[in-house]
């Protein structure tokens, strides 16, 4: 931001700009804070009343859950995980780009960022925050969670710290509390501006606690850009590290389609995959319902398109390299586990897999359908799709069949499965509407930045 | 244990409990005051108290819940779920009572198990048994070492026993018509009907039993004949040995008791027999038999040889060097040709051709008899004709097997009767209102008498019908009076075993109901007063009376049977006529046309065990079939009928028709159908309710055990649950075989994939083991799959049956499985058991992933799982190479059952709902022998601890031991070249091993097939 | 604009920060202090029983041995809680007429058992045995206390997992020579553990943490 | 809102309406020797805080102790638990098999180096500051907006009220107000 080169024209002359001409910090100020000081557009009451009701779909399933115990899933042996697992890995990977797109966009000077990271690390936070309720639910005794805390106890009994179940605890409660720091610190100036814009007396008493007396001084300025920069250099680490220590929870087992040791990294690459297209998924209607073309430009949805192509060819690139793998090893157990990925009777997952995700996600080469806001919407779904599928065939499929042909079996998802799952999607809208409704979805100072007239030099110049 | 669909999980809440021990709480309420005495277990009052009850108790209101939810029902829920969230906190542990004894019995030690030898019968014979006890109550049945007719081992019916004991479903009180009654009134309305027939000297009396072996009852009944000498007495049991007794009448001239001794026999042919794992003497037979067979390092390599002629696929016939499918009515010419072939006195060739096959056969198998003349022995199967059987016996005498392998002695039964004729004369007696009082006594023959007497509807015609019985079953429900019968571990009693060793029944529990015995009844019939046991001594003081009956009495309590008593072979004199007359009869009949093959149920036999759960829920040798019966034809028949497994067809023969779900077989033989009996009770209790269909509908006096029947399919389908669906080892090297010659030529075979990863192929310091260090070999080449030690693995380790639709879903919590899997031709197939528990990995994947040590490895090297620290991850499973785990999707232990409670190992605990649980290489028994071994400050000597899967084994299959230890055999026979870990190259480093499997084929058939 | 917030809002801000830290802290180490408070673990608080049974009177008064009452303590899981019979073989002779002893009597007369109420009460999924620690040499009073200076009984220690393994962990720390096992005076010779060390050798004295020693 | 005493000043504030006139400002208040003065603006500039000369942050200092502690306490936190406080045998690996330990010891890192960069962050703003003089001021409101404030604090030891007032005046800011406590 404050070398915002990769915004001047200079570099960029034929692209569309990331913000519309004719802007200034005031009308940037007005605009984006009245999404949040304006009332409440009738559309977004009947988005947050269906959301809801999937919330409490979610609810229902959770208490029927808790009073009968997992077997009303569709779970058993061999398949011992099942929808939980499989959401949980999904979430996280949607939970990827928020934080990707406001750290590493961040520190590469991606200036364009500025307008989509608010409200993708919103969507992070509220993904990890489903991802995170699964680890619980799929415990045969969930009331037991806290047994996964190092907490001592009469016991004497820690943790395995061999269990990459706990490395998932570790890295999952890391992610979320470093995201809702990011968040929120990149919030305090905009809460600051939302506390002198509103009329609402109790709005203002809020927004004034949350913005914790921020003044903009120049030097509080510097300490916390200092801050936010680090913070980003530690998150992007951070979020490499929480889907590899995810990918390990199966690539530690012995089982064939588990046991690979390319999973970290085409786990990253997936979750960006699916994290962008959640976020295409998100910006499109919302740059819509509230007009806000001007700063959530083509040239934004354009970049995602093309952050989609290059991590779709990684994923892709992974599912090559499982099956060379495979072949080569001459494993016969590891052979037999992909030729059923393809041949068994879960194929059609398999090839939903490569449809959506190697297909869909390489339509974006043309520049067509990268530049139609259509198109890239359906894409992104059926991506995020695909994505699902790339967990269902991993957890699943490996584990239907594996060693032992006598102890084969398959799993099939119960109406409780299916209920968790569209209730999280449910909670998940939920919490994106509030945060919508009650907090600006634009870094209003980071656009500041990135207008004209914000700029020092050229007029001492 | 009956929450079959999981519906009422059980919850522990209990944030550091995993469960309820076993032992804990037997509802001292349900069990009669004396039992109450003996108990010193902490009760069941503070229960309701308990967070896990109150749980519970909401949890009982959600049981509705599994389908869609009201509005109301959603409440309830939230209520429960907020208790649940709560009830994570630490909870206070309540204040439990002691009970301690008002006098102590001296012998006994709390905590301590006793063992008493005693003996359980199916139709008169004795299995003779040890039965463990904790204060009073019966939890384990083993064999008894001593006994001749066990030499320690038991079959899967004998282990499930016990739950016949504690079934809940047993009638608990006197019924008359359908009001609760008492033994009073009972014995008055008894008196009556007997006073008149006193008077026609029982002209109109009637006494229905089981085959009787038993002196004592026998001698009861002489009594009561005494006084009613017009009465008869009937008995009948629908695996009543009629063919064999009939054929020894005409044979020998003389009913006799046939017993085979397989020490002696190199080549033995089964004729549609399942000797070895089922039918009076199974177990010694089968350890007879593994016992040649076995081939050790060093010794010399010599193998006897099976040849299996079938219709059903047996167990038997599994372990068998050849088999042959062929239909009964083939098998029957087979036979005669074999008879033929082998120039027996009177033998014709039939004229009727044979599948070639079987003609190739013919000429094998009876080149090898005649080259093994007194070390041979031809068996012939109790379901088959007369005739067959008279020619298997003129078979084993021409070829000199009488004596040595073929053993004819007295009868084992006190009085050898036609039975089946015996019952129809009973049947038309009553029909023509001939029989005024009729005693049923602990049978059942409503349900398993041939259709076309139409038992039922003559009992009706009965003015008064006694029932005693274990339950209130089909014959119970026709009759004015039913008494509660006592299970044979509640009463005194005696019978003989197969090769009439006198074995002593004692009572090991008062009985849990008001229940009576046959003695009991039989001696109010007689008018006789005084106490079951003293009868009993008086007629055994007949039998071994004089001086020291004391002494031998006090010796047989504790043997559980009189040394010495077995009976001596007879030598016999073979009609010829009999055999010429059996021959040519045979030669007569032709094969064609479709049969159904009427057996019995490998699991529930002749129907007594449908209530049982264990029993339901142990999958079938060869289908691997739960819960269920069905039509089970080859796969060739299946394509000419157009069905596949699933599809339902109609059978229907002149008995009557069934419809039944298919299953398709490999190595079924071809044109026949088998149904197995024992299924589709009407009223066997609510385990039995709903499982299979009725096969006796099929069953006429003419064709008892199948005959000609008309196949049709129609609509519909049925779900037949089974517990594995892959047969294929998909070239997975899992069960590695040989032929002899094959192994003598290269006795490493079993590890041509080159041996197993070193000891120190890896990044990390290996643990040395140091003392003890557990481990089991298994001999593939002995498992006859017969399910006895999955059987005895539940009782031992108190595990939950689930109940069809969760094995449906793949959630049987068996311990210890049999895998099966068919090799070569579909219609002809190979077949290998696998007897797959915990390997207790030394490198085990499930431990290094579960999240809170819940699995973890101990200095003996035992995989050991923490129930109560287990939080339900599932991610050792998962981890789990041989998937050997098993989880607790619901609570599936009845912990409210009150008598259940009573059954439960106290030295296992009880799992709950979400906690995982797998074989632990019976750790309970493993730390009482350490303990013992501690306090006598000495090393654990080999052999002290027996794995219950080990001590039940008939064939020895199982080896568990200190492989640390050179000298003990389970070292030896991990030394052996053919011992190797399943899935090894994985460097898991099982514990458990398998000897690779050895079969002896006959060359030249090996050659032709 | 005017001010939002009073001056001491910045104060009261600060404050809650640390407060809410200090709380959660605070919640941690009170949940500890409950789950091995004497309310929990039932330790030091005495159970009512239907006859109030003296310890101290029978053991130190009299000097009854443990094994006269406690008979199976020595060959079995259960150190065997005396049969009515046992109580009998005294006060059918001494205070056969004290009111105190009545339900004795009556259990004796009518042949039901006593029902008292458990003291020494070790989780349903724990695995306990008597036998094996007494002939190891671990004194009664190890676990039990000086039951000879207990009128009525009550449970000395917590019995607790982490209590378990703290004599499971060093068994040497314990041991004592088997004629000393229900000594309740012994006092173990301070050698520097020379004694310990020789019969920790002669009995093969473990030290099992492993989890199926106690859980099965 | 009430005061509940006498008005005392806190400085003087002189509002601007670019970025370039509030960095002007400040270097010129700087070169007039006013040393307390504060500057703000709805988003940072790097120049005012080269301006003000207040570009040196401990930050960086706070987070790097942060990430040290954290990877000691995760790491600590495994082998301690798995080596002296209950070593068990899992599935036969070390009590200390490090690699294992690993991502926690990571995590940890990470964490504790966020919760410095942020917690450090707060404290060296002095943060929360709910209140604060400046906020009597009206128009200070747009300074989250698009106005800029240069404000010198009466504490400067060059205070001078009129004086002052006079200064600021001169630097032609939109306006100069007074900031009372």
């Amino acid at each position: 931001m404050s070398a915002p080169t990769g915004s001047t024209p200079r570099f960029v002359p034929q692209r569309p700009p990331v913000i519309a001409a004719g802007h200034t910090s005031a009308s940037v100020t007005d605009k984006i804070s009245s999404v949040v000081l304006g009332g409440t557009p009738r559309w977004l009451f009947g988005a947050f009343g269906i959301a809801f009701t999937g919330f409490m779909v979610f609810l229902f399933a959770v208490t029927c859950l808790f009073a009968k115990g997992v077997g009303i899933w569709g779970i058993n042996i061999p398949v011992g995980w099942g929808f939980a697992i499989i959401c949980f890995v999904w979430w996280i990977g949607i939970g990827h780009a928020g934080t990707l797109i406001s750290a590493i966009l961040l520190l590469l000077r991606q200036s364009w960022r500025t307008s989509i990271n608010r409200f993708a690390e919103a969507m992070t936070l509220f993904a990890v925050a489903q991802a995170g309720l699964y680890p619980i639910l799929h415990l045969g005794r969930p009331w037991l969670f806290y047994w996964l805390l190092p907490l001592p106890n009469t016991m004497t009994l820690w943790p395995n710290f061999r269990s990459p179940l706990i490395w998932d605890v570790f890295a999952v409660s890391t992610y979320m509390t470093v995201s809702l720091m990011f968040w929120y610190v990149g919030l305090i100036p905009d809460l600051a501006t939302l506390r002198d814009r509103t009329k609402n007396p109790i709005g203002r008493t809020i927004y004034g606690m949350m913005a914790m007396g921020w003044r903009g001084d120049s030097r509080h300025w510097h300490n916390y850009e200092t801050s936010y920069y680090l913070l980003a250099a530690l998150a992007t680490p951070l979020v490499v590290s929480v889907h590899t220590v995810v990918s390990f929870d199966f690539s530690v087992g012995v089982i064939p389609g588990w046991h690979t040791t390319i999973f970290p990294p085409y786990f990253v690459a997936g979750a960006i995959l699916s994290g962008f297209a959640m976020v295409a998924n998100l910006a499109i209607p919302l740059r819509h319902a509230f007009g806000l073309h001007d700063f959530i430009t083509e040239r934004h949805l354009e970049n995602m398109a093309k952050i989609m192509i290059v991590t779709g060819l990684i994923v892709t690139y992974g599912y090559a390299m499982e099956l060379f793998t495979a072949w080569y090893s001459a494993n016969q157990y590891e052979q037999y586990a992909f030729l059923n990925r393809i041949h068994g009777p879960y194929r059609f997952t398999w090839y939903g897999l490569i449809f959506c995700n190697t297909v869909c996600s390489q339509l974006f080469w043309f520049k067509r359908i990268r530049n139609s806001v259509k198109a890239l919407f359906v894409l992104s779904l059926v991506i995020n799709v695909g994505m699902w599928l790339e967990r269902f065939i991993i957890v699943v499929v490996s584990l239907s069949r594996d060693f032992l042909p006598s102890s084969w079996g398959m799993y099939f998802p119960t109406k409780f499965d299916w209920m968790t799952f569209i209730g999280t999607l449910g909670f998940f809208m939920s919490l994106m509407f509030l945060f919508i409704r009650f907090l600006p979805m634009i870094s209003i100072f980071e656009m500041r930045t990135l207008l004209p007239g914000s700029k020092t030099k050229q007029e001492a110049a | 244990m009956h929450d079959s669909d999981g519906r009422e999980p059980e919850h522990d809440t209990h944030g550091h409990d995993a469960g309820v021990r076993g032992s804990q709480e037997p509802a001292l309420a349900a069990t009669r005051a004396p039992l109450m005495e003996r108990e010193l277990w902490r009760s069941l009052e503070d229960r309701g108290r308990t967070p896990a009850a109150r749980v519970r108790v909401q949890a009982e209101i959600l049981a509705p819940l599994a389908e869609p939810t009201s509005r109301r029902s959603f409440l309830q829920l939230m209520g429960a779920s907020m208790a649940l969230a709560g009830l994570g906190a630490c909870a206070r542990q309540p204040i439990e009572k002691i009970v301690p004894y008002v006098k102590q019995p001296e012998d006994l030690v709390p905590g301590r198990p006793l063992f008493f030898a005693t003996a359980l019968t199916i139709a008169g014979v004795a299995s003779p048994v040890l039965v463990e006890s904790h204060e009073g109550r019966p939890t384990k049945i083993e064999g008894n070492p001593e006994h001749p007719a066990s030499l320690g081992a038991t079959d899967r019916f004998a282990q499930a026993d016990i739950m016949r004991l504690y079934d809940p479903d047993r009638s608990t009180v006197v019924m008359h018509l359908d009001d609760i009654s008492t033994w009073a009134n009972c014995t008055e309305a008894l008196r009556v009907a007997l006073g008149e027939q006193l008077a026609k000297r029982g002209a109109g009396l009637r006494i229905l039993t089981p085959s009787v072996t038993s002196p004592a009852l026998a001698a009861q009944i002489g009594a009561v004949l005494a006084q009613y000498p017009d009465a008869k007495w009937v008995q009948y049991d629908p695996d009543g040995r009629d063919a064999v007794r009939e054929a020894s009448r005409r044979a020998f001239g003389a009913p006799m008791s046939v017993r085979y001794d397989l020490s002696n026999a190199d080549v033995v042919v089964t004729l549609d027999s399942d000797l070895l794992t089922s039918g009076p003497g199974n177990v010694r037979y089968a350890r007879d038999f593994m016992r040649r067979r076995r081939i050790h390092e060093g010794e010399s390599a010599t193998m006897n040889r099976l040849y299996a002629v079938e219709s059903m696929p047996t167990s038997t016939g599994s372990v068998a060097d050849h088999r042959v499918g062929l239909a009964p009515s083939e098998i029957a010419l087979f036979t005669a040709a074999l008879a033929a072939e082998l120039g027996v006195a009177g033998a014709t060739r039939p004229s009727a051709a044979l599948p070639d096959k079987a003609a190739r056969w013919v000429v094998a198998v009876a080149k090898e008899l005649a080259a093994h003349r007194g070390r041979s022995l031809v068996v012939a199967g109790d379901c088959l004709p007369v005739e067959v059987q008279v020619l298997a016996f003129a078979i084993n005498a021409a070829l000199g097997n009488v004596g040595p392998t073929f053993v004819v002695t007295d009868p084992i039964e006190v009085r050898p009767t036609a039975q089946h004729e015996e019952l129809a004369a009973l049947a038309s007696d009553m029909q023509s209102g001939r029989v005024e009082t009729l005693l049923v006594l602990e049978s059942n023959p409503v349900y398993d008498a041939p259709v076309d007497l139409a038992f039922g509807d003559a009992m009706r015609r009965v003015p008064n019908c006694f029932h005693l019985g274990l339950y209130r079953d089909e014959t119970a429900e026709l009759c004015q009076w039913h008494v509660p019968a006592v299970h044979e571990l509640e009463s005194w009693g005696d019978a003989r075993a197969y090769d009439g060793t006198l074995s002593l029944q004692q009572p090991l529990v008062e009985p849990l109901y008001d229940g009576h015995s046959s003695l009991d009844v039989l001696m109010l019939v007689a008018g006789q007063t005084g106490t079951v046991l003293d009868l009993i001594r008086s007629q055994w003081q007949v039998l071994y009376g004089g001086a020291g009956f004391e002494k031998l009495w006090r010796r047989t309590l504790h043997d559980g049977f009189a040394s010495g008593s077995q009976f001596v072979p007879r030598g016999v004199e073979l009609r010829a006529d009999a055999v010429r007359d059996a021959a040519t009869r045979l030669a007569g009949t032709s094969a064609s046309g479709n049969e159904v093959v009427l057996r019995f149920d490998p699991n529930v036999h002749d129907g007594r065990f449908a209530n049982n759960g264990w029993l339901q829920e142990v999958p079938k040798p060869w289908t691997k079939l739960v819960w269920d019966n069905a039509a089970i034809v080859s796969a060739a028949m299946a394509h000419e009928l157009g069905v596949e497994t699933g599809d339902m067809v109609e059978l229907q023969t002149d008995g009557g028709k069934v419809e039944a779900g298919v299953w398709v077989l490999p190595g079924h033989a071809e044109r026949c159908v088998t149904a197995h009996l024992g299924y589709g009770r009407r009223r066997g209790g609510n385990v039995a309710a709903g499982a299979g269909f009725d096969a006796y509908a099929l069953s006429t006096t003419r064709s008892r055990w199948g005959g000609p029947v008309q196949v049709r399919k129609v609509a519909g389908h049925r779900t037949l649950v089974t517990t594995q669906e892959h047969h294929d080892m998909m070239r997975r090297n899992l069960v590695r075989r040989a032929t002899l010659e094959e192994f003598t030529a290269n006795p490493h075979f079993a590890h041509e994939e080159g041996p197993a990863p070193a000891r120190d192929e890896s990044m990390f310091k290996t643990f040395e083991y140091k003392g003890n260090a557990w481990g089991v070999a298994i001999d593939l080449g002995s498992c006859t799959g017969c399910n006895a030690c999955v059987v005895a693995c539940n009782s031992e380790n108190n595990i939950a049956v689930v109940g069809r639709d969760q094995v449906r879903r793949n959630r049987e919590m068996h311990w210890i499985r049999i895998d099966r899997y068919f090799e070569g031709d579909l219609n002809d197939p190979q077949i290998h058991h696998q007897p797959v528990m915990c390997m207790q990995c030394e490198n085990a994947p499930c431990e290094q992933v579960c999240p809170v040590a819940a699995t973890s490895h101990s200095p003996e090297g035992l995989n050991d799982m923490v129930y109560n620290r287990c939080v339900g991850t599932r991610y050792c499973s998962n981890n789990c190479p041989y998937k050997v785990r098993r989880f607790n999707f619901y609570g599936y232990q009845d912990v409210k059952t009150p008598v259940l409670q009573l059954m439960r190992n106290p030295d296992v605990t009880i799992r709950t709902r979400g906690v995982m649980e797998k074989c632990t290489y019976c750790v309970q028994r493993i730390n009482h022998a350490r303990i013992d071994a501690k306090n006598e400050n000495r090393p654990i000597r080999d052999g002290e601890i027996v794995t219950a899967c080990q001590q039940v084994c008939p064939t020895e299959a199982i080896v568990f031991g200190d492989i640390n230890d050179p000298e003990s055999k389970v070292a030896k026979m991990k030394r052996e070249t053919r011992n190797y870990g399943v899935l090894e190259d994985l460097n898991t480093r099982p514990r458990t091993t398998y000897v690779a499997k050895l079969r002896n084929p006959n060359s030249e058939l090996e050659a032709k097939a | 604009m005017p001010q939002i917030f009073h001056r001491s809002a910045n104060s009261i801000a600060r404050v809650s920060i640390f407060g809410a830290a200090m709380f959660g802290i605070g919640a941690l180490f009170l949940t500890l202090a409950i789950t091995r408070s004497s309310w929990a673990t039932r330790r030091d608080t005495v159970i009512p029983q239907p006859v109030p049974f003296s310890h101290s009177h029978h053991v130190s008064d009299i000097g009854i041995d443990c094994r006269y009452c406690h008979t199976s303590v020595e060959s079995g899981r259960y150190a065997g809680i005396p049969p009515t019979q046992t109580c009998m073989n005294c006060h059918s002779q001494i205070w056969k007429d004290s009111p105190m002893l009545e339900p004795v009597r009556a259990s004796f007369k009518t042949n039901t058992p006593m029902q008292w109420n458990r003291v020494h009460d070790v989780a349903d999924f724990v695995y306990f045995n008597h036998s094996v620690h007494v002939n190891k040499g671990i004194g009664c009073v190890s676990c039990h206390g000086r039951v000879d200076r207990m009128p009525l009984m009550r449970r000395e220690n917590t019995l607790q997992m982490e209590w378990c393994l703290a004599c499971h962990r060093h068994p040497e720390r314990f041991v004592r020579p088997l004629d000393q096992v229900f000594n309740m005076e012994y006092d173990a010779p301070h050698d520097g553990g020379v004694l310990a060390k020789k019969l920790v050798e002669e009995r093969h004295v473990q030290s099992l943490t492993n989890c199926s020693t106690c859980h099965r | 809102m009430k005061l509940d005493h006498v008005a005392r000043l806190y400085g003087l504030v002189a509002e601007f309406d670019t970025p370039a006139a509030i960095v002007a400002a400040a270097k010129e208040a700087r070169a007039a020797g006013y040393r307390n003065l504060e500057a703000y603006s709805p988003f940072p500039i790097e120049e005012l805080a080269h301006a003000l000369d207040n570009h040196h942050s401990k930050v960086p200092y706070l987070v790097l102790g942060g990430a040290i502690a954290g990877a000691t306490l995760g790491f600590g936190l495994c082998y301690w638990t798995s080596v002296i406080a209950y070593p068990m045998n899992i599935g036969g690996r070390p009590f200390n098999s490090w690699p294992a330990f690993i991502p926690v010891t990571y995590e940890c890192t990470i964490l504790f180096a966020s919760l410095s960069a942020v917690l450090g962050m707060l404290a060296l703003n002095g943060l929360p500051e709910p209140h604060h003089p400046l906020f009597n001021v009206d128009r200070f409101s747009l300074a989250s907006r698009d106005k800029y404030f240069l404000c010198i604090e009466a504490k400067d030891p060059k205070f001078e009220t009129s004086q002052t007032r006079a200064f600021l005046q001169g630097l032609r800011p939109s306006e100069v107000s007074d900031v009372e406590y």
